[in-house]
């Protein structure tokens, strides 16, 4: 350092014009959550979600149970039985789905394993609930999505 | 009682009217600058440190025992969160140790989208270590500055994988997700912005007196040192011993790129700090040149659906940010591995921590924690 | 008024006092000797003397007792706690102190009564024109030149020696 | 029915009284201000917004702030000495509002004039430190232990160097009384500072030591020794401390307000061409105002916006009245000595959040290896000049 940076404490004032730039309201990078929600993006993996089929309103899912067994935390139970509603066919129909959010990792391989695409990590992320009995959702709440309460001022 | 606090406490009849020399304190678990859940406990004469020792495992998850007990596609999230701060890296170097022992090599664009993404998570670990760093000095705005841009590489992790921390964002054999629209776009700009960026934070900090003062000559180590302890990565780079994983023993396609490997001379805080601002330049030279070069084609390997590799073992070490990361992975032809180990750059740099911080004063403390850039989830496991 | 405070200001620089004297923990005795110190101040300040209140606080509560304290602060107060304060002669020094004291009560109740007020009132009104510090610094720089520069010679010394005996290497 | 005579006889008596009532009563509230101005302050120049949720632009959060301090559980740990734990606090605000006694806001707002105004400031916060001192040893914990000793060194080394730069203004001043020191600034028309730029410079450093900001916020380094002194305090007493330390900062800016930027002077307050001057503080009220109504549009919720309207409009009326010539004369000495330490407390907040901090025993180098002794050089050298005046002047 030379001895006039030293002297007239050069470094320090270039270091205080960097701070003092900054103070533009232009730059305020902080969102303000609750008031404006954050986009995110397309592929996030947020909240899962029991697609059915927009058509006939009937799930998509067909017990396969591979997500069960590709998640690392065997944290979903696909629930089924043989034989259609008519109790006729041969085809295995769901019963009840469930899904332990307190446990989720979110790491997706659920929804890789998925062969119909009826299981999906979707765009949601409020995820907060009271009990911990609230976080392991079943077929009604996947299928629904999860409700937040919306911020009000 | 721990081990330590036998070690450290003053003899009974040690104490006596005016004994004022010896202070015994627990610096963590709960300590704002310990980075996490460290607990350091030092011995003071006034504020110098006369002896110090580390007590980790506050955060242990028994990831390494979790490992056995999960497939191998299984296991990959658990790797994000050993060093969370670069998930990335971990999933590499997990994945390509994985695809070693079952001799599989990922496509070339697959090859290339990693690159990108781990030296992205190479800025975002050492923003993150920066940031922190200079908060501990007592600097208190870089924090927010690095992670505005540490953000932006995030907003880049998630609109490529979905997640922004443990993206998971690798599998075995390749990738799961192919680049969304945009990619090369929003790299090459977060590319150019951040130059400048690095610039401002030197202002703020390389040129300060009082940085300087508090840096140099601080936690020195030298390279006997290092390699006497095993230390790895900017530490082992600061003082002066030009190693590193991606030009000594290259995986992946790095030898496709061009780069140099910033070292220090004297060892000290100041030097590591330094060569991890160079590092990030090279970083995003590095992640320049990928772009432009990225190549078209699939990008996932060939690999059964049911992995089970031969029975052997393997040792895969890449350069993460904070220095060698290694999985020792043994396969017994199961789905599961029979047993992994991991070689955390965190915890072998952590052990050198008593001889760099001897004789400084409590304030070198955290001056010197900081700089070894530890993540205490990687260090517990 | 002026009374009041002047006996105000003695009690509260007796009970400190003593209160310094009996206390266990040594920086509870530190906070009592303040308190002291700070009655003094008080009662230069009833005197008009401002200047020498001002020095009184910054020099012995703000400068000495700051470092008796960060001294004291270090001891181990538990050991000091279980000692006995007051030696083995404690007995007699009180049967001196009350000798003292009724010495002092037939003075006061048999002698020809206080001395006369000074004559050198007379010259304060033209010394509070030229304000405390002007006199005092006459005072010290005129009259008493060569104490005020032996003592803080002496000073000096004191700390030389204080600065030898500590360090083992300078 | 008493005279005007008498009324106005009274009021002269009682101004002080009032004055310091006054001072008391708002003073926390005003001090809470000052940590919100620091907080965006702090925000801004970190990328972020602050406080934004309590009233509108989070102009109701020291209030709020204050509200869950003061109903917060009191807890004193086990072990402490809990007298000295319980008193501790008050040393250094009680110390901290006795020195605004002696603060001249304007010629006619101030509590007491002390012909040893200057001397009895320092006088007050050297008790100051008594506080932190006692505070961390009754904690009875290592950390506050620390806390403590660093503040007690810290303290010593500095309070020396800040004598140094107060003495060598006073000197040019000829006084310690604090008004006077500004009457002579007018007399001679120019501010201290340029006749002791150094001694301004050493006053700063050591002011912000002193007080214990960053970059030398040692005894509470929050990244080393937790939360110094402070870690084992919470609630009321914590706030005590706080309001301690910007009531110090307040002081200190003051100080250096009055002794080298002319107190409750207007800049160049002799150059009849300035004196368009005086309408400053009237068009500065109106701009903040402004600014007001301007964010108030901004706000995101209609009582958020009514409160910032009424607010804007308030100031502007204000400013206005500020511009009624017969109001200006007694006005604008409060104005402006208040305006002056704003700046210099934004100056402290500003060196804050750009700097790391000094470590404690570098710390103890600037101040006994350069503050001291540039100090009493530029002690030696202001004698020198004003006796080589004195002897040009008495030759003439």
């Amino acid at each position: 350092m030379s001895l006039f940076r030293k002297l007239f404490l050069v470094d320090l004032i270039e270091g205080m014009k960097v701070t003092f730039g900054y103070q533009n309201p232009k730059y305020i990078y902080t969102e303000q959550y609750p008031k404006e929600r954050p986009p995110v993006s397309e592929r996030y993996r947020g909240a899962p979600r029991l697609n059915i089929n927009p058509e006939n309103g009937e799930t998509l899912c067909i017990a396969c149970d591979l997500c069960a067994l590709a998640c690392p935390e065997n944290l979903i139970v696909v629930g089924w039985q043989r034989g259609g509603p008519d109790g006729k066919t041969g085809k295995k129909t769901l019963t009840n789905f469930t899904y332990d959010i307190s446990r989720c990792m979110f790491c997706g391989l659920c929804e890789d394993a998925c062969p119909t695409d009826a299981l999906e990590l979707t765009q949601d992320f409020e995820m907060a609930n009271y009990s911990r009995e609230g976080a392991i959702w079943d077929r009604q709440a996947l299928e629904e999505g999860p409700r937040p309460t919306q911020y009000k001022e | 009682m721990t081990e330590a606090e036998t070690v450290y406490r003053p003899h009974p009849e040690d104490h006596t009217f005016l004994d004022s020399n010896e202070i015994v304190i627990n610096m963590g678990p709960q300590h704002p600058s310990t980075h996490g859940v460290l607990r350091v406990v030092l011995r003071l004469d006034g504020e110098k440190i006369i002896g110090s020792e580390c007590v980790i495992g506050y955060l242990h998850r028994g990831v390494e025992k979790i490992a056995e007990n999960r497939t191998y596609v299984q296991f990959n999230p658990y790797v994000d969160r050993m060093d969370y701060a670069a998930a990335v890296s971990n999933s590499l170097g997990y994945c390509e140790a994985i695809e070693k022992i079952m001799s599989v090599v990922a496509p070339p664009r697959a090859q290339y989208v990693r690159v990108i993404l781990t030296e992205l998570n190479r800025i975002a670990s050492h923003l993150l270590w920066l940031g922190t760093h200079a908060l501990d000095i007592g600097a208190l705005t870089p924090l927010f500055y690095c992670f505005r841009e540490r953000e932006e590489i995030l907003k880049i992790f998630e609109n490529y994988c979905g997640a922004r921390l443990t993206t998971h964002s690798f599998r075995i054999g390749g990738l799961q997700y192919e680049t969304y629209d945009g990619f090369e776009k929003q790299v090459n700009v977060f590319c150019d912005d951040f130059l400048h960026k690095v610039d401002e934070y030197e202002t703020l900090l390389t040129g300060n007196r009082i940085w300087l003062q508090r840096t140099k000559g601080i936690g020195v180590i030298s390279a006997e040192d290092c390699i006497q302890y095993g230390v790895t990565g900017p530490v082992l780079r600061g003082s002066g011993v030009k190693w590193d994983i991606r030009k000594a023993m290259p995986y992946c396609c790095y030898p496709d790129f061009e780069f140099d490997i910033p070292t220090g001379q004297n060892g000290d805080t100041f030097d590591r700090y330094i060569v991890r601002m160079e590092e990030m330049r090279q970083a995003v030279r590095i992640i320049k040149q990928a772009v432009a070069k990225i190549p078209d084609g699939p990008i996932m390997a060939k690999i059964p659906k049911v992995i089970k590799p031969p029975v052997g073992e393997i040792y895969h070490s890449i350069e993460a940010p904070k220095g060698e990361l290694g999985y020792l992975v043994v396969s017994d032809n199961s789905t599961q591995p029979y047993r992994v180990r991991v070689r955390p750059p965190s915890f072998v740099n952590l052990s050198a921590l008593d001889i760099m911080i001897r004789g400084h004063l409590v304030a070198d403390v955290v001056a010197v924690i900081g700089t070894i850039d530890i993540v205490l989830g990687e260090v517990d496991r | 008024m002026d009374q009041f405070f002047f006996y105000m200001f003695s009690a509260v620089i007796l009970v400190m006092a003593l209160l310094c004297v009996t206390a266990k923990n040594a920086v509870h005795s530190a906070i009592f000797l303040i308190g002291t110190l700070l009655g003094v101040a008080g009662l230069y300040l009833h005197l008009g003397a401002e200047f020498l209140a001002g020095v009184q606080v910054i020099l012995y509560v703000g400068g000495i007792m700051v470092l008796f304290l960060f001294v004291i602060m270090l001891v181990n107060i538990d050991q000091t706690l279980k000692e006995a304060i007051f030696s083995g002669q404690w007995k007699l020094g009180l049967i001196g102190v009350a000798l003292l004291g009724v010495e002092l009560v037939w003075f006061v109740a048999k002698g020809t009564g206080l001395p006369e007020k000074p004559e050198t009132h007379a010259a304060a009104p033209a010394a509070a024109q030229l304000g405390n510090v002007q006199q005092v610094g006459d005072v010290l720089f005129q009259s008493y030149l060569l104490p005020f520069e032996i003592a803080s010679i002496l000073l000096l010394v004191a700390m030389v020696g204080a600065v030898v005996m500590a360090k083992k290497r300078i | 029915m008493p005279s005007t005579a008498q009324i106005l006889d009274w009021l002269t008596i009682a101004k002080p009284y009032i004055i310091m009532g006054l001072v008391v009563a708002v003073w926390p509230l005003v001090s809470g201000y000052i940590v919100l101005m620091e907080r965006k302050v702090m925000a801004d120049m970190q990328v972020r917004l602050g406080p934004m949720r309590v009233g509108p632009h989070g102009l109701l959060q020291p209030i709020a702030d204050a509200l869950k301090l003061l109903i917060k559980e009191d807890i004193i740990p086990a072990r402490v000495d809990k007298w000295v734990f319980w008193f501790a606090p008050v040393i250094p605000v009680l110390t901290a509002l006795t020195a605004f006694a002696v603060l001249p806001f304007s010629q006619r707002y101030f509590v007491a004039e002390l012909n040893v105004g200057v001397i009895f400031i320092l006088a007050m916060t050297s008790i100051g430190v008594l506080g932190i001192m006692l505070g961390g040893w009754a904690s009875n914990s290592s950390y506050p232990l620390l806390g403590a000793l660093r503040s007690t060194a810290q303290l010593v080394s500095y309070e020396v160097a800040m004598g140094f730069a107060v003495v060598a203004a006073v000197m040019v001043a000829g006084s310690l009384d604090m008004v006077n020191i500004v009457k002579h600034q007018q007399a001679s028309g120019v501010w201290f500072i340029f006749y002791q730029p150094i001694g301004f410079f050493i006053y700063l450093v050591a002011a912000m030591a002193e007080t214990n900001r960053a970059p030398f916020d040692m005894p509470e380094a929050e990244s080393e020794l937790v939360a110094g002194f402070m870690t084992e305090y919470s609630g009321f007493r914590w706030a005590l401390y706080f309001l301690a330390e910007y009531s110090n900062i307040f002081v200190v800016c003051s100080i250096a307000t009055t002794l080298f930027f002319g107190g409750w002077l207007r800049p160049f307050p002799n150059v009849a061409w300035l004196n368009f001057l005086d309408w400053a503080p009237a068009v500065m009220l109106v701009g903040v105002g402004a600014g007001c109504l301007y964010l108030a549009g901004k706000q995101l919720s209609a009582a958020n916006k009514i409160g910032m309207g009424v607010l804007g409009a308030a100031i502007i009326a204000v400013g206005l009245a500020f511009g009624v010539p017969m109001v200006i004369d007694y006005v604008s000495g409060p104005f402006w000595f208040l305006f002056k330490v704003a700046v210099m407390i934004y100056m402290f907040m500003w060196a804050r959040f750009t700097f790391p901090r000094y470590r404690y025993d570098q710390l103890m180098q600037l101040g006994w290896k350069w503050m001291i002794p540039l100090g009493m050089a530029n002690l030696l050298v202001t004698g020198v000049l004003i006796l080589v005046k004195m002897q040009y002047w008495s030759a003439k």
